[in-house]
């Protein structure tokens, strides 16, 4: 076995995976509803209540009752338990229902299992959701929680980071970063304008949690560095929320209130050695193989390529998570999206390749990437708060660094 | 070092105090803890909800209320531990459903009543024991 | 258009287990490494044919750690499926639907030895840190209903008493499965069959529940790989085609404690997924030659016998008395390599002898059997499979 | 200032298995080894119960290892968000390639967070945070 030898050779075997015309995804299914609740620093309800209220709205926005929900789909991560969001939603019989685990990274395969589920037969409705109290409640990204719980590493190869304080996940994201950064002589003067950019996004985006609170470049530089070299506006924006999106086939989607948005394609990779954000012993260290498998699937089923995407909402735990994907998705070359992110403008609404247009999980919300395929659909359906004219095609991914995933939507 | 075969002694809180993790429950512990039994009702379709949830599964309301109940009702089945999984438990002992007059059941302990002296459709009413100081359970003993 | 339904689109083509033992000493991480080298080896296949991952979510060992040691190179579908074996129906639509080509279903566990348990205090308090059911277990911990065993007795009593059914004629269950068993080399309990007085003399594990109505845990791992249907005619094995795959639920489920509907002794969810499972499959419950029915509890496997139709409510008790119909050469030979009863409480060691059957390879080889039946998850959410032969 | 831990606040230990007990247990011994695969002549971190390239589970072995690399990335934890409880900050994590090609994590005891670089050679030592605890860590060399 040759370990991700299509990666690091960058030539992806199509001959490897299953032809394109047996796939039952490809245009055949859409996503006809997306609901949301307020996002907050504290919602003061608890995730079964968010989701609830989110999978609510996503059924009336698609002109749905209850009773045509037959199909759920939930992060493995999730703290609502499936037996009791059904009792409180009141879903007869659930047909369909998995989870997808990788956390963050399952954000697109939620839709994807979900596209596969109403493709086979499955289902005919199923429900995409993500509850969490991340601001106000156990918070997964920080590291004085653990000593509360836990005396040892929970898994074997977490023995080899809990114990030396290295337990979370930007932290062990710097490590690839600062890998990143050296093989590519990146200079840290250069960085900023991504977080800047998703600000202004997030000014006109009232839902979005850093609304009313601008942020300059000058401000992004004075932020206080949490872990070299990542500053506190480098990092995504702890939450309380919930977000839902309904799936169903093409041809159901047609007779829904809103214009249908068509999953073109839909991937997850979960590459050898991958780790949730500590995949040290892959044999390249600086960038995100994952993001790559998931690129070159996307691009194979939906036979589009980088130039004919028109919105792109990159799942941004923190700003080089999503700037590195640029590379690996073909946006730019490889240590290049420093550059092209630099001063702002191809990422703006009006540029190459919007990007984050809500704000993303950086300045609108980490409803853990659910909110990045709410934006995608807004897009495509001229809704959004920051609209790019014309916008025909959206590609979306799921958390880097870990097993991942992704979807290519269309009008 | 920890072996996963071996846990550490564990230092175990009353199973009690696990309980009231979600917000939807919290009225219904906190009237047990005024040695009242309220159980959660839809505002909209009067359905009762228990346990207690955020929303009507029959009408999707997101609207409900807190209504005191008599605390009578009868047993719909029960079970006996001949032997404790927990500490806080002395074997053996019984764990009762109850179905209260409105309809919904609840789980619980006998009060008074030995293992083998329940049955089925037994005529049972609350009562309260104090836990802590702000924790109660409720239990069912026979009806007067 | 293309016809949506997932009958005859996928066949299972290799089955493994490592041994099983009450007390095997080994990590949950190794079981699952063996089982699936040796699960496709079993189906002929390469690992680097392997493109999807799917397992149950309490199962311990992660895709990616399994990947590091197998060398799987890229999964394009991974899923952690939340009950019963019905990960192995999200991996039929991921290859149904053209996602990927082989996935294969592994569970691993150290539930005769290890932590999962399951019946301990420490377990249940683990349940709830993985978030399972929060909300409803704060309404049985308290008074001391901690254990899947005590969940399950008060249905259970409750099951016996709406019927009039007498609790001794229950153990003709763990009987047959004792026979079943003594026969399969692989079942590590029952050296030999049991009879009715053994199973009236049991002790109580929580009345009404005897010992010997409860499924024992068991060490070892499993897995199975499950393909394109037109792909597994030329592979290694006689391929088992997926006829028929189904997922059920109903309102007010919970796992093993639906006190809250208005019939406790039902199991709802497998009726419906029963209903959809003979729909998706286009046949009848007459045609079923074989079944593997859910005994972790063995009262639970008369209710399912009633909620899938082969008898009336609440006569699944009576249905199995004295054996002669469940027994190899009856009208519905049931878990013939001796169930969870016998072979320890593993999901998927039932789908694993449902596809034995089909590939004539049982310990309890049912004559000519076409087409087998495999059910999950009663309690809770349940599902199922029908495999037929090619 | 060298490695810092804050009294009373447990450090969290690893998880030891028998996938990968002799490990912990040369730990425990002062030593230092890694995992091989005798078939493949590849060293696999983190331990494994199969090799990923033969499949085999019996060709593995524990080779004792000289404990040299270089870091390969490193990450100073100087906010309490990132920072575990039990330990002062600012501290270093460094990741560290071996001379065997595999990389491992441990804190860096003897360097101030800005002498540690890319590049700059450390050798396994070891350091016991707390009673019945023995950790590898790493310290600088002379290259």
């Amino acid at each position: 076995m040759q370990m991700l030898e299509e990666y690091r050779t960058k030539s992806y075997r199509n001959d490897l995976r299953p032809p394109v015309d047996a796939n039952l995804v490809k245009d055949k299914t859409a996503i006809v509803g997306i609901g949301q609740t307020a996002y907050s620093r504290n919602a003061e309800r608890d995730e079964l209540d968010l989701a609830c209220e989110a999978i609510k709205k996503a059924v009336d926005d698609a002109g749905l009752t209850m009773a045509d929900i037959d199909g759920l789909e939930a992060l493995t991560l999730d703290r609502v338990s499936m037996p009791t969001l059904i009792g409180s939603l009141g879903i007869e019989n659930l047909r369909f229902t998995s989870e997808v685990s990788f956390g963050g990274g399952g954000a697109c395969a939620l839709v994807m299992h979900a596209a596969a589920a109403v493709a086979t037969g499955a289902a005919n409705y199923v429900v995409v959701y993500r509850a969490l109290n991340e601001a106000s409640g156990h918070r997964y990204g920080r590291g004085d929680g653990y000593a509360e719980y836990l005396t040892a590493a929970p898994t074997l190869h977490y023995g080899y980071y809990f114990p030396y304080g290295f337990l979370t996940p930007l932290s062990w994201a710097a490590m690839y970063t600062k890998r990143w950064m050296h093989e590519y002589g990146i200079k840290l003067e250069d960085t900023g304008w991504y977080s800047v950019v998703l600000r202004e996004y997030a000014q006109n985006n009232p839902d979005a949690i850093f609304y009313g609170k601008p942020l300059t470049i000058e401000g992004f530089h004075e932020s206080p560095m949490i872990s070299a070299p990542l500053r506190l506006y480098d990092c995504c924006v702890d939450t309380d929320g919930a977000a839902a999106v309904i799936v169903t086939t093409a041809d159901r989607a047609k007779d829904m209130p809103h214009a249908p948005v068509y999953i073109a394609a839909a991937a997850q990779s979960s590459p050898i050695e991958t780790e949730i954000q500590t995949s040290y012993n892959r044999p390249i260290v600086a960038g995100l193989p994952e993001t790559w498998y998931v690129g070159q699937e996307l691009y194979r089923q939906s036979g589009l390529g980088p130039a004919d995407i028109d919105v792109a909402q990159l799942y941004d735990p923190f700003s080089y998570g999503a700037m590195i994907q640029l590379e690996e998705l073909g946006f730019c070359g490889p240590g290049e999206c420093v550059d092209f992110c630099l001063g702002g403008d191809r990422i703006r609404v009006d540029g190459d390749l919007p990007l984050n247009t809500s704000g993303g999980l950086l300045s609108e919300a980490y409803i853990h990437g659910v909110n990045l395929v709410t934006e995608a659909v807004r897009q495509l359906r001229g809704t959004a708060y920051n609209q790019v004219a014309d916008a025909e095609t959206a590609i979306v991914t799921a958390g880097p660094g870990l097993p991942t995933s992704g979807l290519i939507l269309r009008k | 070092m920890t072996t996963p075969g071996e846990p550490e002694a564990p230092t175990v809180p009353h199973p009690a105090l696990w309980a009231v993790l979600y917000r939807s429950s919290t009225p219904f512990w906190e009237a047990v803890a005024r040695h009242e039994l309220s159980l959660q009702r839809c505002s909209g379709c009067k359905t009762w909800l228990m346990p207690p949830r955020p929303m009507c599964p029959r009408c999707q309301s997101a609207e409900s209320e807190w209504v005191p109940v008599s605390g009578r009702g009868k047993i719909h089945s029960w079970v006996t531990y001949p032997e404790s999984p927990h500490p806080a438990f002395e074997a053996p002992y019984s764990v009762i459903l109850v179905e209260l007059d409105e309809g919904v059941r609840l789980v619980s302990n006998p009060s008074g009543i030995a293992p083998e002296e329940l049955e089925m459709d037994m005529p049972v009413e609350v009562v309260f024991e104090d836990v802590s100081d702000d924790f109660a359970l409720y239990k069912f003993k026979r009806a007067g | 258009m293309t016809e949506r339904t997932l009958k005859d689109k996928t066949a299972i083509v290799g089955i493994a287990t490592t041994d099983l033992a009450r007390d095997g000493g080994r990590t949950e991480y190794s079981l699952a490494c063996e089982a699936v080298t040796r699960a496709v080896e079993d189906a002929g296949l390469e690992m680097a044919d392997i493109d999807g991952i799917v397992k149950d979510i309490s199962d311990g060992i992660d895709p990616m750690y399994l990947q590091k040691a197998v060398g799987i190179d890229n999964a394009q579908y991974c899923s952690d499926s939340h009950w019963g074996t019905s990960a192995l129906m999200t991996g039929a639509t991921a290859i149904a639907a053209g996602i990927c080509n082989a996935v294969v279903y592994y569970r691993c566990l150290n539930g005769g030895s290890g932590r999962r348990a399951g019946n301990d205090f420490r377990a249940a308090r683990e349940m709830q840190d993985e978030g399972l059911d929060l909300l409803r277990y704060d309404f049985y911990s308290p008074f001391g209903l901690l254990t899947p065993d005590g969940l399950a007795a008060m249905t259970a009593r409750r099951y016996l008493h709406v019927h009039g059914i007498d609790a001794d004629q229950v153990g003709w269950i763990p009987v047959v499965a004792s026979e079943y068993a003594a026969k399969n080399p692989d079942a590590v309990f029952f050296d030999e069959a049991i009879g009715l007085d053994d199973y009236t003399r049991s002790a109580l594990r929580v009345d009404p529940l005897r010992d010997l109505d409860c499924a024992p845990g068991v060490d070892g791992g499993l897995a199975i790989v499950l393909t394109r249907a037109d792909r597994a005619k030329s592979l290694r094995q006689k391929a088992a085609v997926v006829m028929g795959v189904a997922q059920g639920t109903s309102t007010e489920g919970e796992l093993l404690s639906n006190y809250s509907r208005p019939d406790i002794a039902a199991l709802p969810e497998v009726r419906l997924m029963g209903e959809e499972l003979f729909r998706v499959a286009g046949i009848d419950r007459g045609d079923i030659n074989v079944a593997q029915l859910d005994d972790r509890y063995a009262p639970y496997v008369a209710m399912q016998l009633e909620e899938l139709g082969f008898c009336e409510r609440g006569s699944g008790v009576a249905f199995c008395e004295k054996g002669e119909r469940i027994r190899v050469d009856g009208d519905l030979p049931l878990n013939t390599g001796g169930g969870f009863l016998g072979g320890g409480f593993t999901y998927g060691l039932n789908v694993i002898e449902a596809v034995r059957q089909i590939r004539g390879t049982s310990s309890s080889q049912v004559e000519d059997a076409e087409i087998s039946l495999v059910v999950s998850g009663a309690g809770g959410p349940a599902d199922g499979l029908i495999l037929r032969r090619d | 200032m060298p490695l810092e831990y804050v009294p009373g606040i447990p450090i969290l230990r690893p998880y030891v298995d028998p996938d990968n007990k002799p490990f912990w247990d040369a730990v425990d011994r002062h030593e230092f080894v890694l995992q091989r695969c005798s078939n493949c002549d590849v060293f696999l971190q983190p331990p494994r119960p199969m090799c990923p390239h033969c499949l085999s589970m019996d060709s593995l072995e524990w080779v004792p290892s000289a404990g040299r690399g270089e870091v390969y990335s490193f990450v100073v934890f100087e906010a309490d968000r990132m920072a575990y409880p039990g330990m002062k900050i600012p501290y270093v994590v460094v990741l560290v390639e071996m001379e065997e090609g595999v990389r491992l994590t441990a804190n860096i005891i003897d360097s101030e967070p800005d002498e540690v670089y890319i590049g700059m050679p450390v050798e396994v030592t070891y350091n016991s945070p707390m009673e019945g605890l023995t950790l590898y860590q790493f310290k600088k060399r002379a290259s």
